[in-house]
């Protein structure tokens, strides 16, 4: 098990943001991205994840091996904590939520439905959701957001779990995570001023 | 797969679902014809079954942009794309959620509000299994539509501009058959031809509605 | 040499600079030959009076409303298939000429429906699927419309104009089954006999060609537009990253 | 020179007036926006080789 | 207030905006009548002033959702609240903004619509006056009931529900007053009385809206 | 020009999240909130700016002088960032945005439709809209989600300018935002059990 990129180049809105990037996580391991904003760790994100195509360069996992976690994380307001959860779970064919609302403290919010819930609590049960999908791969966009110092150990604590157990985590961030882990700066991958290319490309581009 | 499905009906349960809206929609126009057309009764009766179909068909389009749109503005169709379930599966099953709780209530309800249009008696049973041939395709291509107007905030309007011109033929046969039906002749060929446009839309537009749905992901 | 070729834009862009001049031009030419010809030095229809003379509009644009949709489902397969972005280009820029033919058939249709039928409008088979193929030209350039990014607006409106074209012809059928109309059969036939009559003919021949040169010039033009239009896009863009 | 148009003078003389009309719109429409974009795109690609 | 006015014409103009897409579906409701009714063009010039009411009605409630609920889902009602803009002006130019957007270009297209369903050529100017006098009412009334949904995701159909009935004395006197001129009756009446409720509806209901929409922001 | 808030009591949902909180920010000062997720500092922050009604206690600011900022910062995806900010500078009847586009360095981004911005871009932009209000008291609800450190540093910049002429910031925030400023932790006004309170509300609560 491990999440191979090689001379991956990823495009927003038809234009090449990130090229050429490359790395590789083994199990076990952990890799933290950062860089300012508007670089492209979204959307490097989501191109790993399968959910848009890469413009260059290939991804390297086994199928339907990651689950991705970004600020919307699919909550639905009316259905309670521990039906959100559930719902994913038998999506996902991982029947127990037990762990998931243990690691990040939900049992007394179990039964309040989703939108009754503050913005760090909403945060909780979408990285919870990552605990009942059983994918090996996480894949989290920003995920502290909004989470208080307490709530910010269980992530660290829960990503801990799932590394120990041969998982393997990529994370986009700004904020210190307090994991020990290595941590790739995307600055470098900026596209070339892409006016350089414009010949190759024929006509549009 | 039934997860899917049965989270889709507690959804249209709970509050602001909308499950019986469509209804009550229903209910409204059949209501508000009369005071558009005036009240005289042989004329209701006349365009009776045109009405009924044309109240149903509406229904269904109002509730379309709930098929998808919810879903996907709050992230749960970037999380399925990832998930082990083909569209073509989430599609089909958020259609056929769409049509427990739209269509088939119509189907249901609607002799009742032929009794508030003076439908003649003939008319009930070609008008019930018109409908119940009839609205699965309405779903069907609704959901087409809404897969393609899902990534556009409030594209109601766009929708059902898309959507109404391909449910051209499904109310043509099912107005028609209903039509017949109360006017006493067979309406067997309407039925048929019906019939064939549902089966041919549950088995091919899926494949149509999860390739733009994930061109809409991506 | 291969057709594909031209799926480049640049190339395109090259033939298409030179030959759009010609198609113009020759369009011009039939277009005033046969409307000439058709207006002034044709005789009267012994049933229809001076009316006949709308069909020399009336029948070209029509004839361009269907094949400008077919034209669109193909080159809509192209990009589906090869995905060739001119293609793309191609079917958007062909839409709104495709419009404007189809309104043209229904408004000289309607003018001369009420001469002729003593109604405006008449829920005939052929009319109204002409109705429905217009509400299908506007959903198309809708959706066009409502979508930002370019590749995704190409799968997006080729998908439905696939699918619309299946439902039309669905349409067509359906609507043929529910009213059987007043509206003329098809008198243009390569079975000589039941053709109109020569006086009539060869004026509409010479309209048939403008209207269709005039959609090839128009159709070239357009698509010069966008392609301009989505370069000047991706340099901006590009610039604002730089 | 005109045609006796007789009683439908009315009929025909709109029909081509419309059409005419539409045909213009779309033709000038048309130029209008390959002007426009010719025009954009020169723009940028001056700046461009600056 | 010229700001939001502009803003909201401009965002209806914008990809995806729905300027048009009002007149597209009143188009459509109107073609799709006679696959419904049947073709007959005695009986749909019967029912042609109805049904175009009934149309334009329906077009106008399809788009009320569009009012306010963008506004709420990102957060813009808020910041309007803690705006030095009275909520009263806020929403009276929002009606507003709805009515040039789809209540005009439905009053402007409504007599070519006439025409497909072969209205009698006496009725063309009280439909149109009609509608003049009936769509602000219609824009005014929706944003009540925009205003009152504005808290339920994609509350569509909800919002259907409750302003249909608040749209019937509208859609009665304005049908009467279309019908009665096809019949070459005079329509005096029903007009005067559209007119009564409409400028009723625009002094008064902007506080009601204005007061329900404080009570969903908080 | 001041705010003050006396034992102010918060409801959410209808049952009390915070009691008799009291603070006073003179002109100049800035006061960050904290406290665990969940405890209420959204709920205070939204009935201080008047958004809805407080369950008792006082709050004492000039009417209309409080702008208040959200995750939800207003902004249509299909305006461009200029007409954003312009069409906020026109309720508020302050007409010069320039000062607002160049403090978050929006400049280069000025054409653009907010649609396509990346998060932090986009919340740059909430940010610069408070500028364009002109009103001297902030009230802003963890502003610096997903900003880069560049970013945090303009929003510091941002805040001292406003301070120095006489402006009041109330801030909620997790993370540190490199403000010297008062620090509230609002954790010890957290409600009673409700059901104490029982009697004295006469039956529902
Ligand atoms: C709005 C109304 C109308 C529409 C949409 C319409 C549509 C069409 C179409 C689509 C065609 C081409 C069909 C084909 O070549 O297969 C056509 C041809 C023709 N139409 Fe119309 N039509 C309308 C009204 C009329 C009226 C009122 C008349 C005259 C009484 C008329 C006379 C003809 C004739 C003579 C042809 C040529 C038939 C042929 O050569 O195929 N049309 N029309
Ligand atoms: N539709 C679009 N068209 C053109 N450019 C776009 C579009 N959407 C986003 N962008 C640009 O693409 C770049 C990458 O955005 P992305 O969201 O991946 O950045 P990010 O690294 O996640 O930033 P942040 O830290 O702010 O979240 C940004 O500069 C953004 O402005
Ligand atoms: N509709 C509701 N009904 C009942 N309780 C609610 C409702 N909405 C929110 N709550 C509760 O009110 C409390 C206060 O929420 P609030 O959003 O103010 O917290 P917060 O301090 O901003 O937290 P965070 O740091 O996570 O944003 C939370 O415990 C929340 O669960
Ligand atoms: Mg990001
Ligand atoms: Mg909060």
């Amino acid at each position: 098990m491990q999440l191979g990129v090689h001379t991956l180049s990823v495009a927003r809105g038809g234009i090449a943001v990130l090229e050429g990037l490359s790395f590789t996580i083994k199990a076990g391991g952990c890799l933290i991205l950062r860089g300012p904003n508007g670089i492209g760790k979204t959307t490097l994100l989501r191109t790993i994840s399968g959910l848009q195509p890469a413009l260059d360069g290939t991804i390297e996992a086994v199928e339907d091996s990651i689950a991705y976690a970004a600020h919307s994380d699919g909550i639905k307001q009316v259905l309670t904590v521990r039906e959100n959860l559930a719902f994913w779970a038998e999506v996902f064919g991982t029947r127990d939520i037990a762990p998931a609302l243990n690691a990040f403290a939900l049992e007394p919010l179990a039964d309040r439905p989703a939108g009754a819930l503050s913005a760090g609590q909403k945060r909780r049960l979408g990285l919870a959701r990552l605990l009942v999908t059983g994918r090996p791969i996480w894949v989290l966009d920003e995920p502290t957001v909004s989470l208080d110092v307490d709530a910010v150990a269980m992530f660290a604590g829960a990503i801990h779990a799932h590394l120990a157990s041969g998982g393997i985590a990529l994370i986009a961030t700004h904020i210190d995570l307090g994991l020990e882990a290595e941590i790739l700066d995307v600055t470098p991958f900026k596209a070339l001023a892409p006016l350089a290319l414009d010949d190759a490309m024929e006509g549009f581009l | 797969m039934k997860a899917l499905l049965i989270r889709d009906l507690q959804l249209a349960m709970r509050a602001g679902g909308g499950f019986g809206l469509g209804l009550a929609f229903f209910l409204i126009v059949t209501a508000l014809v009369p005071f558009g057309v005036g009240p005289q009764s042989a004329l209701l009766s006349t365009i009776a079954p045109g009405i009924l179909w044309l109240g149903a068909l509406l229904a269904c389009l109002l509730s379309l942009d709930r098929i998808l749109a919810l879903d996907w503005e709050d992230g749960t169709l970037d999380l399925l794309a990832c998930a082990p379930l083909p569209m073509e599966a989430t599609v089909s099953i958020k259609a056929f959620a769409h049509w427990l709780t739209t269509g088939l209530p119509l189907v249901i309800a609607a002799p009742l509000f032929g009794l508030l249009l003076n439908l003649p008696s003939a008319g009930y049973i070609p008008l019930v299994l018109s409908l119940l041939l009839g609205t699965p395709a309405l779903s069907v291509i609704g959901t087409f539509g809404a897969a393609l107007t899902v990534g556009i905030k409030r594209g109601g309007l766009l929708l059902s501009l898309l959507v109404l011109p391909l449910y051209v033929p499904t109310l043509i046969y099912g107005a028609e058959a209903a039509r017949r039906g109360a006017e006493g002749l067979s309406s067997t060929t309407p039925l048929m031809m019906l019939a064939g446009i549902t089966f041919g839309t549950i088995a091919l537009l899926p494949f149509a509605s999860a390739a733009v749905l994930r061109v809409n992901i991506r | 040499m291969s057709l594909w070729e031209y799926a480049n834009p640049v190339k395109f862009m090259a033939l298409s600079g030179r030959v759009l001049p010609v198609v113009a031009v020759l369009s011009g030419l039939c277009l005033v030959v046969g409307l000439v010809w058709g207006f002034f030095f044709t005789p009267d229809d012994f049933r229809q009076g001076s009316t006949v003379k709308i069909i020399y509009l009336h029948v070209p644009a029509a004839l361009m409303a269907i094949n400008v949709w077919l034209m669109m489902l193909v080159t809509s397969l192209v990009w589906i298939i090869r995905r060739h972005h001119v293609s793309a280009l191609a079917a958007k820029a062909a839409a709104p000429i495709g419009v404007v033919m189809t309104l043209i058939a229904l408004i000289t249709g309607a003018i001369w429906g009420q001469p002729m039928w003593g109604t405006w409008w008449a829920w005939d088979p052929r009319l109204t699927s002409f109705l429905i193929l217009f509400l299908f030209y506007l959903g198309y350039i809708a959706l066009w419309a409502a979508i930002e990014d370019n590749d995704s607006a190409a799968d997006l409106t080729s998908i439905l104009c696939l699918v619309g074209s299946v439902f039309a012809l669905l349409s067509r059928y359906a609507v043929n089954f529910w009213n059987q109309g007043l509206h003329q059969g098809a008198s243009l036939s390569l079975d000589k006999e039941k053709n109109v009559a020569d006086v009539f003919y060869q004026p509409l021949l010479f309209c048939i060609a403008g209207f269709v040169l005039l959609f090839i010039a128009l159709l070239l033009l357009r698509t010069r537009t966008e392609i301009r239009v989505r370069r000047t896009k991706s340099l901006l863009a590009r610039e604002r990253m730089a | 020179m005109m045609p006796d148009l007789g009683k439908y003078a009315g009929s025909v003389l709109s029909a081509y007036g419309a059409s005419i009309v539409f045909l213009i719109a779309i033709v000038v429409l048309s130029v209008v926006q390959s002007r426009r974009a010719k025009a954009a795109l020169k723009d940028v690609e001056d700046r461009r080789n600056d």
